[in-house]
């Protein structure tokens, strides 16, 4: 009976407390819709991501990683986000290197005021990792119960 | 194992119309380690908070999760009441089914299952939170006002009043700012000099008050309570201590050509000038850019009359450092530069002006000391045409302009047309608006004197073109309600511009690390709640800074910053953020790291003891840090090599937990 | 005309001209700097007014669809960016397409020449009038 | 400096002059302007519809065979200007347009906007420079006062014509420097001369042509320059007894560049 069933991506967004986390606050308040496959993960700033946690996310069966933060510049922190900037950087050469699709991972940099542009990059996040498909690269290393 | 609770917030129907609430709590009531688990239709009530400590008492809870609105909302609500019944705060933890489920899902089933797994993850979070203890840190009893106009000069004395220091630093060489600008105050029509220039002596005279006038913000450092702040005393080339005011060298200076910015430019200044006769501090200034003596060398008038010694031509920036417990943002505003409408003329047309200047125009101490005479041939204008709302309302994407309603247009175009009106009743007077927007106490009826007692012509409708000839604007426009095209003969067009934040408001936000919107206003913490808080801990916003204000609601504002300053230095200690890094020492391993990424200076570094192998002692150099200094961003655990440094509350381990429950389902 | 029609031809203006009609905010701007004014009998701000109403049928029998000078005055001063002179083409298509609606016949152009008429100006009239 | 160049039919029939000034400029400014090898009709009009194709294919055929040819493609006439313009935008931003259009021209490689577009002045502007055409001036015409007419097309929309702020232009004031001459601002210079209209409608493009013609006047200017043979029209035909001459500005260049 059971139909093919529509692919639907685990996605996991590492938010900023301070923006991104406002700014998807924002989104929610004003009504702008994006995909529930996104699931938002709050910390007090982009660089208290360690690339690990994205590594797990993927081991753990993620099908694609975003993390959003104050714009350059206007960390709550001062410079947090820099941070985090150079960090990831390192970590998609590593996600090449591991043979994870460079497209499964994003960094936005989105304000406490861009509601709009959260549900946009949402959207557009989404339907990029629908269209890539199941994450596999990394299922054998996944504990299996 | 913790034993949980678990608590369904409904939010009316805000959550409940598209989470099916019963279903959220029986499922997370399955999860491993929930005691209990029930919906209600308001946690954030009285009885909600009730029903929370009253399960927190009978089912002897060691964690608590909210489903709710956004932390962001409630976390410190939930947290207060959890402590109430002798649960530590930070073994609650709330999952936002509002902001990220209700409010973005219409599909009952995919929000439900969505909610399921948001509180699944928040439990995962609470089976690894600890107790946390806040810790306590100082309070620095001075405030800072960031701009001397009448925001930052009505907090300024409010915070004095209450008994603490307060500096105001003033990019202009006097406090004052666009009030002091203004003719006449609407809805009363008494003038603007005679109710600010009082409040500006009261400032001049505070003991409290310290004014650095002609002075930046340099740089800012530290968090709530304990800001180091460097402020750039620009040099003005005369000794604020020695300069009496007198004024005589405002007067021989040779170099007469220098527009003239307090009157918008529409007459000329010396180069050593003090901008109006109130100033405060009523000290001259050189204009470098066009001071003789500063570009060749050669001149020295100033010097030579000035009885006062107080003409210092070799005068350097100073860089002075100030400790504050809190600071407020009263940056102001401008008045947009219509040069982008040109259909209106006023790039090319000298009798196109926009509203400020018209103030000037009117003002006794303006450049035609008060008689209304039109800027290109100095004679009396016989028909005026009001243009409403340019720039304003504007088409988000419409680069030109503001998505905004300025909000004081209105309401000073009616007293600039009543004004004109009834000293020149042989002026005919046009307003072409959009809308007549006045709320506000006494504020309709003031618009509809202008038109009934005042005979000024209302037209619903824009100008579309003004173009110059033989000394003539002929202005195009549209009547809407008469479906006609009007063509107008007018002696001066008046353009109300839209209001913009001051351009230097971006680089405070950022030193600040307070927040701003995409126009460049300040955000507040809360739109309804918190309107005078930056959401940044210690920032405070008054005036236009935060957004279009007239003069009552600016001071309300004002007031109201003044207020929450002096609630905040009335503390001895402030409970600090318990979420900071910790070192586990026997981890470290002393490489500086951390410490390179700390943005506060908050780690160090000291030798300890450490017991080795055979009875041996080792000295191994390992990282602390200071709790009361970190602020808890987290930097230091992603630098740390060794996994070392963690953040309490945002543990490794706390984090990976909610990865792993996301990615479960 | 039947709802279904109506709604339909709103559509087709809608989809043809790109124009979101709902961002006016009835300031009155086009109408204020449109060149055409005195030789029309809707103007621009009415045009996108009709259009939001869906009063297409009007505006498609109105001499005004063929008075427009296409000069892009209203475009680029609406504060807005509604565009009404996408508007007054859209209308202006949806009736020259229909066969034999032209507003221009060839056989009537050489009266209205004269000798230094550049064929720019025949060429505008041809694309604007007729199909 | 090379650049593909598109004349247009006007300034092949009734419009010589616009075109003949230019070329003979050109060569004095070291400029080789080559015309494309073979080009259609623009239209005149820019179709504003979403669902109008055929009528913009003609200008994505000159598009594409400059960029082919690897050069700027430029233009004179200010209605082929903003047609040929106003496409090469659509085919850039407008996924729908630019698939149906392409779909139609069967096009070795399909053309997704890739040519740069450069009216004449802001190839003089921008390329060659006002300072170095200037240099090359030897009959600088002094004295002479000249009111800029831009009309509509040469600078709106302006977001896509982008070539100057369009409601407070200074490009052709700044040619008008360039050739020693006085340029006089005056308010109608970006108001529409009539256009087509006046083909059945003389009464209109009268009132419209005059109105601009005065505000020169009134301003002091002896002579309006344009870049659109239409608008030359009009103001000539129509605009009155304002007694201010009416010239292409190519005309005042090759003038005063000592080629005319």
């Amino acid at each position: 009976m059971q139909d093919v069933k529509e692919f639907r991506p685990k996605i996991v967004a590492f938010c900023c407390n301070w923006c991104s986390y406002a700014g998807a606050d924002l989104a929610g308040s004003s009504r702008l819709a994006y995909p529930a496959d996104v699931k938002i993960i709050r910390v007090p700033c982009s660089c208290r991501v360690n690339p690990l946690f994205i590594l797990r996310a993927f081991q753990r069966g993620a099908d694609g990683v975003i993390m959003a933060g104050c714009h350059p510049g206007d960390c709550h922190y001062t410079s947090g986000n820099y941070f985090a900037r150079r960090r990831m950087t390192l970590l998609f050469s590593m996600l090449d290197y591991l043979g994870i699709e460079r497209e499964r991972t994003r960094v936005e940099w989105i304000s406490a005021a861009e509601g709009a542009k959260f549900s946009k990059t949402m959207n557009e996040f989404a339907a990029t990792v629908a269209a890539l498909g199941e994450n596999k690269r990394l299922e054998d290393l996944r504990c299996k119960k | 194992m913790q034993r949980i609770g678990v608590f369904i917030c409904h939010c009316g129907t805000n959550i409940a119309a598209t989470v099916d609430v019963k279903a959220v709590a029986e499922a997370l009531g399955r999860e491993p380690g929930v005691v209990f688990s029930t919906d209600y239709q308001y946690m954030c009530s009285e009885s909600g908070q009730t029903l929370m400590r009253d399960a927190i008492r009978e089912h002897k809870l060691t964690g608590v999760v909210v489903c709710s609105c956004s932390p962001r909302m409630h976390e410190t609500t939930f947290r207060k009441a959890a402590e109430k019944e002798g649960l530590n705060p930070y073994m609650v933890e709330i999952a936002n089914i509002r902001e990220q489920v209700s409010w973005i899902h219409k599909d009952v089933a995919e929000a439900t299952e969505k909610a399921i797994i948001l509180g699944r993850a928040a439990i995962a979070k609470v089976h690894l939170n600890k107790p946390l203890k806040a810790g306590e840190s100082p309070v620095t009893k001075r405030a800072l006002v960031i701009g001397g106009g009448i925001a930052g000069i009505q907090t300024a004395l409010d915070i004095a009043e209450a008994g603490f220091e307060v500096d105001i630093v003033e990019k202009e060489p006097t406090i004052g700012g666009k009030m002091a600008q203004i003719d006449k105050t609407f809805p009363t029509l008494d003038c603007a000099a005679c109710i600010l220039t009082p409040k500006m002596v009261d400032v001049a005279q505070n003991e409290k008050i310290k004014i650095f006038s002609y002075s930046e913000v340099e740089s800012v450092k530290g968090f709530v309570g304990n800001f180091k702040v460097a402020i750039r005393k620009k040099a003005r080339y005369v000794d604020e201590e020695k300069c009496t005011g007198c004024g005589i060298c405002t007067e021989k200076c040779p170099q007469k050509k220098v527009p003239n910015e307090f009157n918008m430019g529409l007459d000329t200044r010396r180069a050593i000038y003090i901008p109006f006769a109130q100033a405060v501090p009523k000290v001259a200034t050189i204009d470098a850019n066009y001071c003789t003596m500063m570009k060749t060398g050669k001149c020295g008038v100033c010097q030579k009359l000035c009885g006062a010694g107080a003409i210092d031509y070799k005068q350097q920036d100073t860089i002075v450092e100030r400790e504050y417990g809190a600071i407020v943002a009263a940056t102001g505003f401008n008045p947009m530069k219509p040069t982008q409408y040109n259909e209106l003329g006023y790039a090319t047309c000298e009798d196109v002006v926009t509203s400020l200047e018209l103030e000037r125009l009117m003002n006794a101490a303006g450049p035609t000391a008060g008689t209304l005479l039109r800027p290109s041939d100095k004679k009396h204008p016989h028909t005026i045409v009001f243009v409403q709302c340019v720039g304003s309302r504007c088409d988000a994407e419409n680069e030109k302009g503001k998505p905004y309603c300025s909000k004081i247009c209105c309401m000073y175009t009616a007293k600039h047309a009543m004004l004109i009106r009834e000293k020149y009743p042989d002026t005919e007077v046009y307003v072409f608006y959009i809308d007549v927007r006045t709320p506000g106490k006494n504020f309709d009826e003031f618009y509809r004197r202008a038109v009934e007692q005042y005979g000024v012509h209302y037209v619903k409708g824009q100008v579309g073109k003004v173009v110059e000839e033989n000394g003539v604007l002929k202005v195009q426009a549209s009547d809407l309600l008469s479906g006609e095209q009007l063509h107008i003969d007018a002696d001066l067009v008046v353009l109300a511009t839209a209001v913009e934040p001051d351009k230097s408001a971006r680089s405070i936000a950022t030193m600040l690390t307070a927040s701003m919107d995409t126009n460049d206003f300040f955000t507040e913490a809360h739109a309804k709640l918190r309107p005078v808080e930056s959401p940044t801990a210690g920032i405070f916003l008054s005036g236009v800074c935060q957004g279009p204000k007239d003069i009552p609601e600016t001071v309300s504002q004002a007031s109201a910053a003044a207020a929450k300053v002096i609630g905040l230095l009335a503390k001895d200690k402030l409970t600090c953020n318990p979420c900071v890094a910790e070192s586990d020492e026997m981890l470290c391993n002393g490489c500086s790291s951390c410490e390179k990424v700390c943005p506060y200076g908050a780690i160090t570094y000291t030798d300890k003891e450490f017991r080795g192998p055979n009875r041996t002692t080792l000295i191994r150099r390992v990282a602390s840090v200071n709790p009361a200094v970190c602020q808890g961003c987290g930097a230091c655990t992603v630098a740390c090599p060794s996994g070392a440094m963690d953040l309490k509350g945002f543990s490794n381990r706390q984090i990976m937990a909610e990865v792993d429950a996301i990615c479960k389902m | 005309m039947s709802h279904d029609k109506k709604q339909a031809a709103l559509d087709e203006i809608l989809r043809s001209s790109g124009v979101d009609v709902r961002k006016c905010m009835r300031c009155g701007k086009c109408t204020a700097t449109c060149p055409a004014f005195d030789e029309m009998e809707y103007h621009p701000h009415q045009f996108v007014y009709m259009v939001e109403k869906g009063e297409i049928e009007k505006l498609a029998a109105s001499p005004s669809i063929f008075k427009c000078l296409s000069c892009f005055a209203c475009m680029e001063r609406c504060p807005r960016q509604v565009e009404p002179a996408k508007l007054i083409e859209a209308v202006r298509l949806s009736v020259i397409r229909e066969k034999g609606a032209n507003h221009l016949k060839p056989e009537q152009v050489p009266a209205l020449l004269d000798e230094d008429l550049p064929q720019q100006a025949i060429t505008s009239a041809f694309r604007k009038y007729s199909k | 400096m090379k650049f593909s160049y598109y004349p247009g039919c006007t300034l092949k029939t009734k419009a010589k002059d616009l075109d003949r000034y230019a070329r003979a400029s050109c060569v004095a400014l070291g400029v080789d302007l080559a015309e494309l090898p073979e080009w259609q009709c623009c239209g005149a009009v820019y179709p504003m519809a979403k669902d109008e194709i055929a009528t913009k294919l003609s200008s994505v055929r000159a598009l594409a065979s400059a960029r082919d040819l690897g050069t700027d493609l430029v233009t004179l006439c200010s209605a082929c200007h903003n047609v040929i313009k106003q496409v090469n935008n659509d085919m850039k931003t407008d996924a729908d347009i630019a698939l149906r259009a392409n779909n139609y021209l069967k096009l070795d490689t399909p053309y997704k906007g890739e040519a740069n577009v450069l009216h004449f002045l802001e190839m003089l502007r921008d390329r060659v420079g006002f300072d170095a055409l200037k240099e090359k001036v030897t009959n600088p015409l002094t004295g002479r006062k000249i009111g800029a007419y831009y009309g509509c097309l040469l600078l709106r929309p302006s977001k896509v014509m982008a070539m100057d702020d369009a409601e407070n232009p200074t490009i052709i004031e700044d040619f008008i420097r360039a050739i020693g001459a006085t340029p006089v601002v005056y308010g109608m210079r970006n108001e529409c001369c009539g256009g087509y209209v006046t083909l059945e409608n003389k009464a209109s493009a009268v009132k419209r042509s005059s109105a601009v013609l005065e505000s020169a006047k009134a301003k002091g200017a002896d002579t309006v320059v344009t870049a659109c043979p239409l608008c030359l029209y009009n103001l000539q035909k129509n605009g009155g007894d304002a007694g201010v001459d009416v010239v292409y500005f190519t005309e005042l260049l090759a003038e005063a560049l000592g080629v005319k």
